[in-house]
């Protein structure tokens, strides 16, 4: 197969975002992570009523303003980017914040990821042989959140597989993530193995496996990703 | 938008099962939702647990759902007071159960429940009888008891306003136990003292978002 | 000594807390409880700040409202007795009530008791015997605040005397009291000991020793209560 | 009454010693006191341990506490962000120590610290290189960490309105870490956006009762 085709059959990032924000269903609180998550936000449909969780004390949090000149510094996404407050939105501090996502309030969470293992295990918070580190709240959030939505590149940089059979990269919380939405695919982790659900249009399933450590099972309704 | 609101408390507390754990709001009669109480009481529901900071003022709140045999035990810092006959007559007579918890740590067991924690070392109670039975730990030489987060089938709620989205106020030291209990289980009830539209509440003003809220009802309950 | 004579001596409950009342110093947070110790706060010298909380969430609580009729049931003392909110006052939630109560933020709570032992010891919780018992605030208070002050009658109606050398009641917190103050005289509970600060007006030191159990020594400073 | 009000935030911060631990409120730049941690460069303290969920936005707040040589320790969940540029280039030195906590931990650690509870059980981090050194508990099967209260000598707080009774709010999600920090810390440092008369804040707006400040300055922080 040839990259430059191959590429040009991969999801945008806002053809993720898009696929993500089908996933959220009504009624839910769900937490988005910083960096790619953020696009699904617009992607919402408008007649669901998806209420988003903000780690720094946002229940209800909306986007950001359309005139640049409403941007409020005391009203930021958790990566510090301009938002806004639904009608019907409250304020509460860090410490009931969390209490919302390690409650089991989170109907789920949206993450980026550096790996996922074959058991749910996810790693996204630190690079292999980083100093220090930079945590934020992903480790409360992909262990409260009822759901765990990873969105990430199918692989790295380098072409190495995202999805693997265990991690190497330092873990964030065991046995957490629910759901993978890549560029390629869409993949459920089940108590019996990752199960192939969905491609992006072009993309073949013998393509994925090729892309993924673990074994990948088809699934039943196996169908393409709406884009 | 998920319609949270409900007619009537009859409606509200509509599923409640024989044997569920319930958490009653209210410190003495302030902030206890009776019109909920009276209608779990005509529902008929048997074996609750009830876990409340008193035992029910005269015939009212937890003192009618004992009344009327629906409690099993209940979970309490403060069962026996003037006020509290019923309890009293039932528990001397050995019909109903009681595990006595000092308020502070009822409150923050309730807490602990709610934000997902398993427990918490605390001084309150080291010594005493009602340390009996629990794990101690001791940290730089100073022990602690282990107390464990509490949670339950059913919260109910009493509020002042509430908005289609659920969010709540509570009325001056009515707020009480109400918004740790308003976190801390699966179903969470709320009868509230007026409906204002959603976005009259200042997001800075509410006590407890919306989230937490599954169905509440307009209810004006007695002084 | 005549009997009928000493109890003319014994200060009056009201007396006991304008005695009670003087120990609260300007700024302080003071915890009052159930019983005989709300009859301290009319007390309070008007010239001194001191603000009483109320473990069902009241910070900066007031006296019972002059007209009957202003009596709010939703501002009640932890007695469920009538209260009012002192301008600057605030609500708070149960949980966050005692966290102000075991966090170290209460100068001192006032309560009633059964016993004293010369250790500290406090029982004040549950009579012998009884079956159930309500320990209310008790114990978080008792463990929490910086003064643990005690008021109380100097013995029992029986006559038996409620400074002990060990508690035979359920003890409600270990080495908390801090000073005793009884229609007889003003103790102070030190690492070395009972110490005798101050005597009813025509109470001696051998009459409060002899309702004693523990031996007390004499303050240097021994005076008689000012009533 | 006890007079807690300050002209300036030098005043403020007047006293802090070398060496102490300084919990300082805010996340990114929201709710961040600037007036004060700029206070304390130009007091010239040493060898703080400071504790913030973040490490400071370009040259502000803890960043410049770090630049002026200020910071032995920091106690953080995300000093490295893109907007962190002097924490990164001193942690890579060598110039700073890091004990890196997850966010909702720090947050309750703080809590904790403030309502006088040693320690609580959580599953956050389990099994993760954050849970090294850490004890770890069996509860029903389930293996939790055990993590620990969190004090601190001095809290810096950002409000909007303060009191002369020290009651404070704050403005939309500037509220994040001070209502916690401010129960948390032997001395409450605020500075507030403006003083209101004592009466003028309702009692059920108040998020921190003045009780928890020592001291508040008002300073109207530039954006």
């Amino acid at each position: 197969m040839d990259t430059q085709t191959k590429n040009e059959r991969l999801l945008t990032r806002d053809q993720m975002a898009k696929r993500v924000a089908v996933e959220l269903t009504d009624g839910w609180l769900v937490n988005i992570g910083i960096g790619m998550p953020t696009l699904v936000l617009p992607h919402v449909p408008k007649d669901r009523d998806v209420i988003f969780h903000s780690e720094n004390g946002i229940v209800g949090m909306g986007p950001a303003p359309d005139d640049l000149a409403d941007n409020d510094p005391d009203l930021l996404t958790a990566g510090k980017q301009p938002a806004s407050l639904i009608p019907g939105g409250a304020f509460v501090h860090h410490a009931d914040s969390f209490a919302i996502v390690r409650g089991g309030r989170l109907d789920a969470a949206v993450l980026g990821a550096f790996q996922v293992a074959e058991n749910g295990d996810l790693a996204n918070w630190k690079l292999l042989g980083a100093k220090g580190g930079s945590v934020g709240g992903a480790m409360d959030i992909a262990v409260g959140a009822k759901q765990v939505l990873v969105m990430m590149t199918h692989v790295t940089k380098e072409g190495d597989p995202k999805v693997v059979k265990a991690l190497s990269y330092p873990v964030t919380a065991r046995h957490s993530v629910t759901k993978i939405f890549t560029d390629m695919a869409v993949i459920a982790v089940t108590a019996d193995g990752l199960v192939l659900d969905e491609l992006a249009p072009g993309i073949t399933a013998d393509e994925v496996q090729a892309a993924t450590e673990p074994k990948l099972r088809l699934s039943d309704s196996l169908k393409e990703i709406a884009v | 938008m998920k319609n949270k609101r409900v007619n009537t408390p009859a409606e509200a507390v509509a599923g409640i099962v024989d044997g569920a754990t319930v958490m009653v709001a209210g410190f003495g009669r302030s902030g206890v939702p009776e019109g909920l109480t009276d209608a779990i009481c005509e529902l008929g529901v048997k074996g609750l647990t009830v876990i409340s900071n008193n035992s029910g003022t005269a015939k009212t709140g937890v003192a009618r759902l004992l009344l009327e045999g629906c409690v099993e035990k209940i979970v309490c810092s403060f069962p026996r007071a003037s006020e509290s006959g019923v309890f009293k007559e039932m528990f001397d007579a050995g019909k109903v159960e009681l595990e006595l918890v000092p308020q502070g740590i009822l409150a923050e067991r309730i807490r602990a429940g709610g934000s997902g924690l398993a427990g918490f070392l605390t001084l309150t109670g080291v010594g005493t009888e009602l340390a009996e039975g629990k794990q101690t730990m001791e940290v730089d030489g100073t022990e602690y008891l282990l107390e464990m987060g509490l949670r339950a089938d059913v919260a109910l709620i009493k509020a002042r306003q509430v908005d289609g989205r659920g969010n709540l106020t509570y009325r001056k030291a009515a707020r009480n136990f109400n918004p740790i209990m308003a976190t801390a289980a699966e179903m969470v009830i709320v009868q509230a003292h007026e409906e204002v539209p959603i976005g009259a509440l200042d997001g800075e003003h509410v006590v407890t978002p919306g989230i937490y809220v599954d169905r509440y009802c307009v209810f004006q309950q007695e002084p």
